[in-house]
């Protein structure tokens, strides 16, 4: 019953996570609209794109391999969703965090790229397979900063737990991982940026160079669920940045605001800065980052 | 017997256009990958072919105006110029003082609206969305300006033979002063989000690279060969119009990559805004602005060729000219600056260019399709 | 059903006009009775449509000069994106193909496979006088001049060229004839599929296409 | 300038000079004589940059006159050299090797003129038409307005296509521009 109940509270939390990524999503096309001096659409236009992609006609298949993308890549988001504590101290928003989640869900991160990858090759069109490329070789050299950090932490708490992880922070903002370890914090943060895949670091998609790389060949249902993984995507690891970083939530609101916050640090970057080639996005997460988060590692080792 | 490529098979062919959002305008780009290299391109056109030539040869001399404008929809005006110029020259008509002023002004706010659309297209080839929203409409104001003086807002038919269509509107060159200073105003933001961005910078130096060796072979001009070190500007070197009357400086770098051409583009933005206002100055207060020409339905112009040329904000734009003692012309071909760049130049720097960086080579040259196919 | 003779008016095997609209006449002027409630299917329809008008994708191809207007269009001066009107990179994830302007006959052919790769439901916007009637460039060898004969056009947008406003006034009369559920271009090509790829194939004399890749 | 012609007559026959501008010169050459012309141009002088090339059909004359362009940015002079061909069987000489830029110059004349360039890379490739089965259309005796009614047809309501006819339905054939 117990079980069911969180299934129950689990599921809700799906729900409201999409809805709160794609108004997030919203509210940041509308903030590149206003530093680009523009009115820019209105913040539920994530919603409407959503149904109106639901409701186009036909959609064009290349096999099974090609469903499997979207859903993998949406399964990826909802995973990670699912196994770190949203809310830290209340059941229902605890998910299914258990003693070893934090490599669990290091594993789903991959899940986005992967689905992408497998998905969309199997449409066949020369822009997937290069797009594909460049999307897990960006991968592979954002994850390093990343994983440095996380080693980090886990070192310095002796648990690969997200909830032990949050509740060592439990002590005020003062106790928070991104001041008290700050050159993980600092490798963490530069990862998320290629993570979100906003400018520097957005050449996998864009569009005028390999057009939506490889997203090429889906259309309507398909991009419909590829959005919904993405806004779920991008909840997730804020969630998991707030639980690994800023020490939790513990409402709701808390929870809200603290996801917003982190979110527009990619945001602001992504307003003013052109994209990357791949090796060079790639040169730079393996050069700085990855040296800030060896010193991390260092300071927690010794 | 042929020699086989080892390499042939393990080459991916991909076009880049023409329904591409990378392209600039409907071209396309066969291009051969080796990875993310690109071992070779070649430049497809004829999507954008109207034959204005033809037209043009069907068409008495006064009705040929509203063709030309629509050879390259960025900068109209320079086809206007460079028709009237050699008809002009071929039927013996010289044009007043003030006419020559008000043409002068025409061609460079074109210019300049031109410039300042390619630095934002040059910057939002690289991703950085908030460039072109700003020159966009930096391009627009300069656009009402015209539309103020002309009544057309891209294409504007200004010129006639004889001289321009009408005098300036009362209190013109204050609101273009105004329009001039809200370029100036934004200048330093582009400055420091392209020239001043470390992303920017290593997206674009040492990329798209031009040999100066080319020079010797090609037709090269404009921002391509000034980004080279060549300071070849067909207003300094074949001065036209009231060019020789006013001070401006011809722009050199010597990188020949993207980031060199680029920063031609924004310091020659500085330029026109200077050749602007000179013109503005020193433009006669009044006078005729059309000598009378014959009868536009009955004029015949004796035989004669002639080739006019005059800089445009992509290089070198001539028009060859040919009459034959007929209402219309015998032969109109235009020899547009992306002519050489879009098929000689283009190709031989699309050998070695990673597939990203495609697309921001493109605009930084650039390339005007309609101008190369007509 | 073959291509009509030249000089008439060019109808559709349906026997109406190509781009007519039903004059008004007192069904559509006055009101026949009192408002009905929409059936569960008109429901459904209105949502689909309502959502389908709100927001749409127009393709990344400028296959005419009036594409230059496109630029202010989606930038800040004009600002598209505030009526939901975003650009679709590739054909797959487009909705709205533009016209803008003068059509090559071998533009025409990249044109036709490009919106036959767009997921239905799917509209034309054609821009400038030149898709309307060839405009200036009614004697081109190289251009076609009635546009609606090779694909269906839901709106034109005329001038050479538009204007951004009346491009947006063009947009708002798609939306509207979106969620009236009017904008049946693509039905109409699906139907008439035989009379369309009939007139294509009068002007498009080489079908080989390269091997493209998008 | 005339200095310059006289020096190129001692080497090569120059059937007409005219000095359309004092930086353009214009001569005629024979189509013997052209390529040779070019080749000392390039290798010998200043006029190193091929800025133009095409073609003019003299249907009259039955002739093809091909226009090359040649510029000299250091003395800021140009020299235009017209060289007429048979019209009946075009053929000219090819100087892609000296200019690369020739290659869609002649790729181009080729389609729209006919006139080939044996030898040229890319001969006989489309350039700007696909799919072209009428003559070459820049040739004089293409009718284009009739090859477009036919092709393509018009819409119908435009019943005149001459300006003045408009004026004068417009103003009721009062007679608004008179007759010269």
């Amino acid at each position: 019953m117990e079980l069911l109940l969180q299934i129950l509270w689990s599921s809700i939390g799906v729900l409201i996570a999409v809805a709160y990524g794609l108004l997030t999503g919203g509210i940041v096309r509308k903030l590149f609209a206003r530093i680009q001096g523009r009115v820019g659409p209105p913040v539920y236009q994530g919603f409407i794109d959503l149904g109106k992609n639901f409701f186009v006609r036909d959609n064009i298949s290349h096999g099974p391999m090609f469903y499997f993308g979207p859903a993998l890549r949406t399964a990826g988001g909802v995973g990670i969703f699912l196994f770190i504590p949203a809310i830290v101290g209340w059941a229902p928003g605890e998910n299914f965090s258990f003693a070893g989640d934090l490599l669990l869900v290091m594993y789903f991160m991959f899940f986005g790229s992967l689905g992408m990858a497998l998905g969309g090759s199997a449409g066949g069109h020369p822009h997937t397979p290069i797009g594909a490329g460049r999307g897990l070789s960006q991968m592979t050299a954002f994850e390093v900063p990343f994983i440095l950090a996380v080693i980090a932490l886990v070192a310095d708490t002796g648990s690969f737990s997200v909830h032990d992880l949050t509740l060592a922070q439990a002590g005020g903002f003062l106790e928070w991982n991104l001041l008290t370890h700050p050159f993980a914090a600092a490798a963490a943060f530069i990862a998320m940026l290629g993570m979100n895949g906003y400018a520097p670091f957005n050449v996998v998609g864009a569009p005028n160079e390999i057009p939506v790389g490889p997203m090429t060949e889906y259309q309507g249902g398909f991009i419909a669920t590829l959005g919904t993984g993405r806004a779920i995507f991008a909840i997730a690891k804020m969630i998991l940045f707030m639980d690994l970083f800023l020490g939790g939530a513990t409402s709701i609101l808390e929870a809200f605001i603290k996801v917003f916050v982190i979110y527009m640090w990619s945001v602001a970057v992504a307003a003013v800065f052109p994209r990357y080639r791949v090796d060079q996005s790639m040169r730079f997460f393996l050069g700085w980052p990855a040296l800030i988060g060896v010193v991390a590692v260092l300071l927690a080792l010794f | 017997m042929t020699i086989e490529n080892p390499h042939v098979e393990k080459e991916t062919q991909l076009w880049v256009g023409p329904q591409h959002p990378g392209v600039t305008g409907n071209m396309a780009i066969q291009v051969w990958l080796t990875g993310d290299t690109i071992q070779r391109g070649i430049t497809h056109v004829g999507y954008l072919h109207r034959g204005f030539e033809k037209l043009m040869e069907r068409r008495k001399f006064i009705q040929s105006f509203p063709i030309v404008c629509r050879i390259c929809v960025p900068e109209p005006d320079t086809n206007e110029y460079l028709l009237a110029a050699s008809i002009e020259e071929l039927g013996g008509i010289t044009i007043p003082e003030k006419a020559v002023w008000l043409r002068t002004l025409v061609l460079e706010m074109s210019r300049l609206a031109s410039l300042v659309q390619q630095i934002g297209g040059g910057a939002g080839a690289t991703g950085l969305g908030a460039v072109p929203n700003w020159t966009y409409t930096l391009r627009d104001y300069i656009l009402d300006s015209f539309e103020e003086l002309t009544g057309g807002r891209v294409y504007h038919m200004y010129m006639v033979y004889g001289g321009v269509r009408r005098d300036l509107p009362v209190g013109f060159a204050e609101r273009m002063e105004a329009t001039l200073r809200k370029i100036e105003e934004r200048l330093p933001y582009i400055d420091k989000v392209t020239f001043q961005s470390s992303v920017w910078r290593e997206r674009t130096q040492g990329v798209g690279l031009t040999d100066p060796a080319w020079v010797k072979e090609m037709g090269i001009s404009g921002p391509a060969i000034r980004a080279m070190g060549f300071a070849r500007d067909v207003r300094r070197d074949f001065p036209y119009l009231a060019y020789p009357e006013l001070d401006f400086s011809v722009i050199t770098s010597t990188g020949g990559d993207i980031y060199a051409r680029m920063e031609i583009r924004r310091h020659e933005v500085v330029e026109s805004i200077k050749i602007i206002r000179q013109v503005l100055q020193k433009m006669p207060k009044d006078g005729p602005v059309a000598a009378p020409i014959p009868n536009v339905f009955t004029w015949r112009i004796p035989t004669g060729q002639t080739y006019v040329r005059a800089e445009a904000s992509r290089g070198e734009m001539g028009y060859y000219t040919v009459t034959d003692g007929s209402d219309k012309v015998r032969r109109v071909h235009v020899r547009g600056a992306s002519y050489v760049h879009g098929f000689a130049m283009a190709e031989r720097m699309f050998e070695g260019l990673n597939i990203a960086d495609l697309h921001p080579t493109l605009v930084s040259i650039p390339t005007c399709p309609p101008e190369m196919e007509r | 059903m073959g291509v009509e003779e030249k000089g008439k008016v060019p109808l559709l095997p349906s026997g109406v006009p190509v781009g007519s609209k039903p004059h008004a006449t007192d069904s559509t002027l006055f009101a026949q009775g009192r408002p009905k409630p929409l059936s569960l299917d008109e429901s459904v329809a209105f949502i689909k449509n309502w959502f389908r008008a709100q927001s749409l994708n127009v393709m990344a191809y400028g296959t005419g000069c009036g594409s230059i207007e496109l630029g202010p269009l989606g930038t800040s001066r004009f600002d598209m994106e505030r009526f939901g009107i975003t650009g679709g990179p590739t054909p797959r994830q487009s909705s709205v193909l533009i016209i803008s302007g003068y059509l090559s006959v071998k533009t025409l052919k990249r044109v036709i496979r490009s919106y036959e790769q767009m997921p239905n439901p799917r509209w034309v916007v054609a821009l400038g006088s030149c898709t309307i009637n060839g405009g200036m460039y009614w004697d081109s060898y190289s251009t076609i001049k009635i546009l609606d004969q090779y694909l269906p056009v839901d709106v034109y947008v005329n001038g050479c060229m538009p204007r951004p406003e009346a491009l947006i006034a063009g947009f708002k009369d798609l939306m509207d004839m979106i969620k009236r559920g009017e904008a049946n271009g693509y039905i109409e090509y699906q139907n008439n599929l035989d009379w369309y790829r009939a007139n294509q194939r009068k002007v498009i004399k080489d079908w080989n296409l390269p091997e493209y890749s998008w | 300038m005339n200095e310059f012609v006289q020096e190129i007559q001692a080497r090569f026959e120059v059937l007409w000079s005219n000095p359309q501008r004092p930086d353009l010169m214009q001569i005629g050459v024979r189509q013997v004589n052209a390529l040779p012309l070019l080749t000392w141009l390039k290798s010998n002088t200043g006029y190193f940059i091929l800025n133009h090339f095409s073609a003019v059909d003299w249907i009259e004359d039955g002739e093809f006159q091909l226009t090359y362009l040649l510029t000299d940015y250091a003395a800021r002079r140009s020299l235009m050299v017209c060289v007429r061909i048979d019209r009946a069987a075009p053929t000219a000489e090819s100087v892609h090797h000296l200019w690369p830029e020739a290659v869609t110059y002649e790729q181009e004349m080729f389609e729209m003129f006919g006139i080939s360039f044996p030898g040229s890379p890319r001969q006989g490739v489309d350039l700007l038409l696909e799919g072209w089965e009428d003559i070459p259309p820049m040739r004089r005796d293409f009718d284009t307005a009739a090859f477009a009614e036919e092709a393509f047809g018009f819409r119908p309501g435009r019943t005149h296509t001459n300006p003045r006819d408009r004026v004068a339905i417009a103003f009721g054939q009062k007679g608004f521009l008179h007759d010269h």
